[in-house]
């Protein structure tokens, strides 16, 4: 019979998931995790449920740093100021799932899930957020970029859980956005792209370009292609339709049901150009 | 006399707005506050619950279970392997999700562990998964032509096609006229192709039984609407007398859409076997999985339409070939499907040539059955189709058209000697348009979008039309407590034929609504009813049924009235459940119950009826299309349909609102997809099923009255027969968005993009 | 589900047909293969371990090489079933193998693949992906085999 | 098994629990609770929709010890103590917004948590993303929509 695990405390769970290591099971909403139990595809011997962890929860919004905590759930991200200020999070957070999932739905349990389609790491990429990993060794960093190491795979130790990110949220000057295509809505993205952008302050080019994209790759990816074709380039539409056809030199979308890959390829162009241009429109829009 | 006397209080009474009127559901506030019970809800203490090993192969012969390993495990009580199951179960798997063996346990979770641990070989057989195929002499048999289960043997037929010799469950040809010169006549001859998709109803509910053996009656606790067909199929099926079949109604009836209505030979056979053998009750639920690829779905049907009009439009011949996908076992009704499409252009247009033929084959794929408006709904999507590319090869119009061609009432069709009762299907068509301009929207001046508006006209009977005449019979007791409880053979499958017959008993009766049960689907030794909910009948003839008891109860109580207030009957008037003379005087219904009634007063009532009226509607769509995504949003949508008359215009609203949702996801996104008979999609997140925001944002419900003449206040079918224009509204306006026919939905937005991309494109 | 693609390896048609009909050579590029055992001239069986979202699949499989014409087409059709979660996967793969010149050799394939089971109700889109990069990694694996002569171990 | 005990429909409530069962079964098997309905058992369709904390959660994907010191509220503890329905219960009523109902303890338990959770507009598009995660068959949802869209405007 499984053993069900409430730690109060990060050293404390940090400690059961030490003792117990792949034989135990982090459990943050638990919804994802739900499923496969249902299915009787898992059965740990262990669950570790750090949502009670206060070190966990929350979001602090420092100076310069945004700190969200792994158990933090899609809905308290949602209601947070953070969410109108970088937009593309917001953005993006409205269009996962449905109202129930966000209720129980955490940034870490998605995080580590480490699924390509979810809408919330595009945003993150963007913001070249970093994940925070504890153990009992203590606490390392790892880019978000490379925190995905694989198809749903993600650079964690047997005794090592996702207890936060953290990113640069402070700079007022970038816009943001997140665009996604779903075949119903609430769906899964047959593709999803963030861009966040900064402009000269006459709105005339780009001088800084993030952009990223969900569901076309074994992990989110950065289209640099298309961020290096933009920085230092005018915000016009036409320029803007140039870079975003090269979106698919850092994609490999694959046939399945919600489309074909070339479909996605194309899905891809259109949504970053129609992301960038929703995002320059935020900044005043081009002059 | 007291004819004209109740005439005249029924006009009063209609004033009063009983017949007529919104009477909110009767069973509603139970719902909302959650105490509704359904099938599924019901675990009586002694019940084991079953689980099914069902074959992941699509066509395999069972050569060894090895049930041992399984009944070792604690709290299981019986295995079976197929071959021991009762009745025609053989040693063969014919479609995905069929059954292999089955387990009944003390739980649900025991069950699903036996079940995994049972060891089995399979030796599979060369399958067939296209019906085209299926019937040719070269492909694999699944089953020998005119297969002896009950359902399919609806009647004889001669092949007439020498290409049709294998797999053939049903067969149909009709030719009326002189089709040939109908088309050497004609100045446009269209010729289309169109396919429909493999769609599943989706109910939230899935299917759960209960059975149990009472010595040797079959008791079987579940949602099943057809009662008499049900009993004579499944028990034709266990090879046991059909007397010995009892079904029993859970209090509230989940959603149906046809996929409740008949038996599924991979439920109630399956419990009743192992409940025979356990001598308990054995409950059998289906998981999600399981209601997708072994229950029905809509039968994927293929049509091959050809049409000739003169310049000025008329209609001079058409043809229509069919194909239909039967699937592995004739769970549904192929015969319906083949029937109902032959039938369906000859019931809304004139045409004076006419040639049919029809196959239903047997393949490796997942049964068809019934469903909403089954067979109208795929032939009205390719007929509609047909026509708007007919109209528009000939330079028409694609209503004056239509309207050129439409029946009328009083019409004989060249095929029946009837001639067509109610048809208000010109009103429809009218008044459907008028709505729809007022909805009109502004351009948006976007480039990228482009916009387009359908229309379909389409129609399916009222009663199923299986046999030549159609009847009911209800009871009516009224008991000391001044309630009156039908007795009837209906079944609420959300529909709202509990409320009707409430309101039709408190119109006649002056007895409150408030104070009518219903109790669903009555043992049906009391009285006859073999076909239940289904194929829109029950307003029509359960209605008429319990109208003329409610009329004989009230005549009853006036004549019992007036004794008591030694008045004349004709002056007694009931209201609110009291019986009052003009004097003012005034005696509670309850209180005219004699000693010699006993417990309650008893009334019967009987109708019967040899028409099959044609409900007809006329659909309109607007809809959007994002021509750089191919993303298509139906804007608005117009359902303008012919009731007879509406008993409850809300609850009629409800129905049609439903149809749009079940015709927009035929349209656009739902099909059960399989590759090689293996299912891609048997779950709810990769099977699409729409939500409120993919519902247009302008839905008008235009309701047409032609009050047909053998039908309750005039009242005919709605629920199944609003659902075929929906489909083609929305690719007619599709069309016109693109400037493309897209002749197999669902259309997704990856088809409308590459269609509106491709360099080739006309 | 249909994944086709052409890859170059720098090594004769031969010696890239040897390998691939070399049990033990395939244990090592299968990605998860544990135990391949040839039961015949055409038939194998063997055992692959996956893991995917946590989960670890064990598909006990058999590959019948229905069509072969060394040492340049092979057409295998491949079972394998997981009877934990009840999960099959049938396949049907053909391969190509052309000179290309230089002493390299031109593979390609095509391979068609239905999952289903209570793997596949979780959302085929999970799978697919899964077997995709496992399909890639078979053929780097192969490639590694043969231009270095050696595979990358499980992946 | 895991003790969990908490708070459903204004009683507390105690019992142990295999930790892998969804909140859904122990409502529903444990408690009776069966106005939680069953169906699509993937987080998709919203029939098990319950509050936690008097938020909309999906029951069939919440884990029962995550509910241990919680508040659980069912579609059969709503309306509280008293024998009237609540009042988004009684617009579902009063606009036909019920058809086979199967869905609709979800589907209000979730316009609930809409309605009495901070800033609404009550627009209709509001609304439907609102009710997006729940599936009703029947309806179209259109009266449903018609019966949140009258509970926004009779409270704003």
């Amino acid at each position: 019979m499984t053993e069900y695990l409430k730690p109060v405390d990060r050293e404390s769970a940090r400690r059961y998931l030490d003792e117990h290591r792949d034989s135990a099971k982090i459990v943050a909403g638990g919804q994802s995790l739900s499923l496969l139990l249902r299915q009787g595809l898992l059965d740990p011997d262990v669950m570790i449920d750090i949502s009670d962890v206060d070190e966990f929860s929350g979001i602090e919004t420092g100076p310069d740093r945004v700190s969200i905590g792994a158990v933090t759930t899609y809905e308290q991200l949602e209601s947070h100021p953070v969410s109108s200020t970088v937009e593309t999070l917001g953005d993006s957070v409205d269009v996962i799932a449905d109202r129930q999932v966000r209720t129980a739905g955490t940034i870490g349990g998605a995080i580590s899930h480490a699924d390509p389609s979810l809408d919330i790491v595009p945003p993150l990429l963007c913001l070249d957020a970093t994940v925070r990993i504890g153990s009992v060794d203590g606490e390392r960093t790892v880019p978000l970029e490379e925190f995905h190491d694989g198809y749903m795979a993600a650079d964690l130790a047997q005794n090592e859980l996702v207890e936060g990110i953290t990113f640069d949220g402070s700079a007022s000057d970038w816009e943001s956005n997140y665009a996604k295509h779903s075949r119903v809505s609430g769906g899964w993205a047959t593709v999803g792209i963030a861009s966040r952008v900064r402009t000269t302050d006459d709105r005339d080019a780009f001088t800084d370009v993030r952009i990223a994209a969900a569901a076309v790759g074994d992990t989110a990816v950065r289209l640099s292609s298309v961020e290096d074709a933009l920085i230092g380039e005018p915000t016009d539409r036409e320029t803007v339709a140039d870079a975003a056809s090269n979106a698919t030199a850092d994609i490999d979308p694959l046939d399945d049901l919600s489309g074909s890959a070339e479909y996605k390829k194309h899905l891809a162009r259109t949504l970053v150009e129609r992301s960038i241009n929703r995002t320059v429109d935020r900044t005043g829009g081009v002059r | 006399m007291s004819r004209l006397r109740r005439d005249e209080r029924t006009v009063q009474r209609q004033s009063e707005r009983v017949v007529g009127s919104d009477v909110p559901k009767i069973d509603a506030e139970d719902k909302v506050a959650g105490d509704a019970r359904f099938g599924s809800d019901l675990e009586p203490d002694d019940v084991l619950y079953a689980a099914v090993l069902y074959s992941t192969r699509t066509h395999a012969e069972i050569d060894d279970v090895d049930l041992s390993p399984a009944m070792a495990i604690d709290g299981v009580e019986c295995a079976l392997a197929r071959p021991d199951f009762m009745g025609k179960f053989d040693d063969r798997v014919r479609h995905y999700g069929d059954v292999i063996a089955a387990i009944a346990a003390t739980g649900p979770e025991t069950a699903d562990r036996a079940v995994n641990a049972i060891d089995y070989d399979l030796t599979p057989l060369d399958a067939v998964h296209d019906a085209r195929e299926a019937v040719d002499g070269d492909a694999p048999t699944v089953h020998p032509n005119n297969l002896d289960i009950a359902q399919h043997a609806q009647h004889d037929f001669t092949i007439e096609n020498e290409n049709y010799t294998k797999n053939i469950d049903d067969y149909h040809e009709l030719t009326v006229g002189d089709p040939d010169r109908g088309f050497e006549e004609a100045d446009h001859v269209v010729t289309g192709e169109y396919t429909t998709p493999r769609v599943s109803h989706c109910n939230l509910d899935t299917h759960c039984t209960i059975a149990e053996w009472d010595d040797d009656t079959l008791v079987l606790t579940e949602t099943l609407a057809s009662h008499g067909r049900s009993q004579r199929e499944i028990a034709g099926f266990l090879e046991i007398d059909p007397e010995r079949v009892k079904i029993k109604e859970p209090p509230s009836a989940s959603s149906s859409f046809g996929g409740r209505s008949l038996r599924k030979l991979t439920v109630e056979p399956v419990a009743a076997s192992l409940a025979r053998e356990v001598d308990r009750p054995v409950r059998l639920q289906l998981d999600r999985e399981r209601e997708f690829v072994s229950t029905a779905t809509r039968h994927q049907t293929q049509f091959t339409l050809e049409t000739g009009i003169t310049a000025d439009g008329e209609i001079t011949a058409m043809s229509v070939d069919v194909v239909t996908d039967t699937g592995a076992y004739p769970n549904g009704v192929g015969h319906v499907v083949l029937k109902n499409s032959r039938d369906r252009p000859l019931d809304v247009y004139r045409i004076p040539n006419y040639e049919y033929e029809g196959v239903a084959a047997f393949t490796n794929n997942v049964p068809g059955g019934e469903y909403r408006a089954i067979g109208s709904t795929q032939l009205t999507f390719a007929l509609e189709s047909h026509l708007d590319e007919v109209a528009a090869r000939a330079g028409l119009d694609r209503i004056t058209f239509r309207r050129k061609n439409l029946v009328e009432e009083g019409y004989v069709r060249p095929h029946t000697e009837v001639p067509i009762g109610s048809c208000g299907v010109d009103d429809c068509l009218e008044r459907g348009l008028r709505r729809f301009e007022e909805l009109e929207r502004d351009e948006t001046g976007d480039p990228r979008i482009t916009r387009g508006w359908g229309v379909a006209v389409g129609a399916h009977p009222t009663t199923s039309g299986a046999t030549s005449e159609d009847s009911s019979e209800a009871i009516l007791t009224l008991t000391a407590d001044g309630t009156v409880t039908a007795h009837t053979g209906a079944v609420d499958q959300g529909q709202g034929i509990d409320t009707v017959i409430a309101q039709i008993v408190g119109h006649e009766t002056g007895i409150p609504t408030s104070r009518v049960d219903v109790e669903p689907f009555s043992t049906t030794d009391r009285f006859a009813d073999h076909l239940g909910s289904i194929a829109s009948r029950s307003t029509y003839i359960i209605g008429a049924a319990v109208r003329d008891a409610a009329i004989a109860l009230e005549r009853e109580l006036h004549d019992r009235a007036a004794s008591a207030l030694d008045v004349s009957a004709d002056a007694i008037e009931i209201q609110d459940g009291v019986a009052a003379s003009p004097n003012g005087e005034g005696i509670p219904v309850e209180q005219l119950l004699s000693p010699t009634d006993g417990d309650e007063l008893e009334v019967y009532g009987s109708a019967s009826s040899t028409e099959t009226p044609v409900s007809y509607g006329a659909h309109f769509a607007a809809v959007e299309v994002d021509v750089e995504t191919g993303d298509v949003d139906v804007l608005t949508f117009v359902a303008s349909q012919d009731v007879g008359h509406a008993i409850n215009p809300k609850m009629i609203e409800g129905q049609l609102e439903g149809a749009i949702q079940h015709g927009i996801e035929f349209a656009l996104y739902s099909e059960l997809q399989l590759d090689r008979g293996m299912p891609k999609n048997a779950n709810l997140a990769d099977y699409p099923v729409i939500s409120p925001k993919e519902m247009p944002e302008d839905v008008a419900c235009e309701i047409v009255e032609s009050n047909e003449q053998s039908g309750p206040y005039g009242a005919k079918g709605v629920g199944t027969p609003s659902m075929p224009p929906v489909a083609p509204a929305i690719m007619n306006a599709l069309a016109d968005a693109t400037g493309n026919r897209f002749r197999d939905p669902p259309i997704d937005s990856e088809t409308v993009y590459t269609e509106l991309s491709s360099e080739d494109r006309r | 589900m249909q994944t086709e693609d052409e890859i170059t390896i720098e090594a004769e048609q031969e010696q890239l047909w040897a390998l691939i009909s070399d049990p033990e050579v395939l244990v090592n590029c299968v990605p998860g293969a544990k135990e391949v055992t040839q039961e015949s001239e055409t038939e194998y069986t063997g055992v692959i371990e996956r893991s995917l979202a946590g989960v670890t699949l064990s598909l006990n499989g058999e590959v019948d090489m229905i069509e072969r014409e060394p040492p340049t087409y092979v057409k295998v059709d491949a079972v394998g079933e997981d009877s934990r979660t009840n999960s099959r996967m049938d396949a049907t793969a053909e391969m190509t193998i052309a000179e290309s010149g230089d002493g390299a050799s031109e593979l390609s394939y095509v391979i068609d693949m239905e999952f289903t089971g209570r793997l596949a109700t979780l959302g085929s889109r999970l799978v697919k992906r899964k077997i995709r990069s496992d399909i890639d990694e078979f053929f780097e694996n192969v490639r590694d085999e043969l231009e270095n002569g050696e595979a990358a171990s499980d992946g | 098994m895991t003790e969990i005990s908490f708070e459903l429909d204004g009683e507390q409530v105690t019992t142990n629990v295999d930790p892998k069962t969804p909140l859904r079964e122990v409502l529903r098997d444990e408690f009776g609770k069966k106005g939680v309905k069953s169906s699509c058992d993937s987080g998709r369709c919203g029939v098990c929709t319950v509050h936690l904390d008097g938020d909309a959660v999906k029951s069939c994907l919440v884990l029962a010890p995550k509910a241990d010191g919680r508040t659980v509220t069912t579609i059969e503890g709503l309306a509280g103590e008293t024998d009237d329905l609540h009042d988004v219960q009684q617009a579902f009523l009063d606009k036909f917004a019920t058809q086979c109902g199967y869905c609709i303890p979800g589907m209000i338990m979730t316009a609930v948590d809409y309605l009495e959770d901070g800033e609404y507009s009550g627009e209709r598009a509001e609304i439907e993303s609102a009710l997006k995660g729940n599936v009703c068959r029947c309806t179209g949802y259109e009266k449903i929509v018609d019966a949140v869209e009258e509970v926004a405007n009779s409270r704003s």
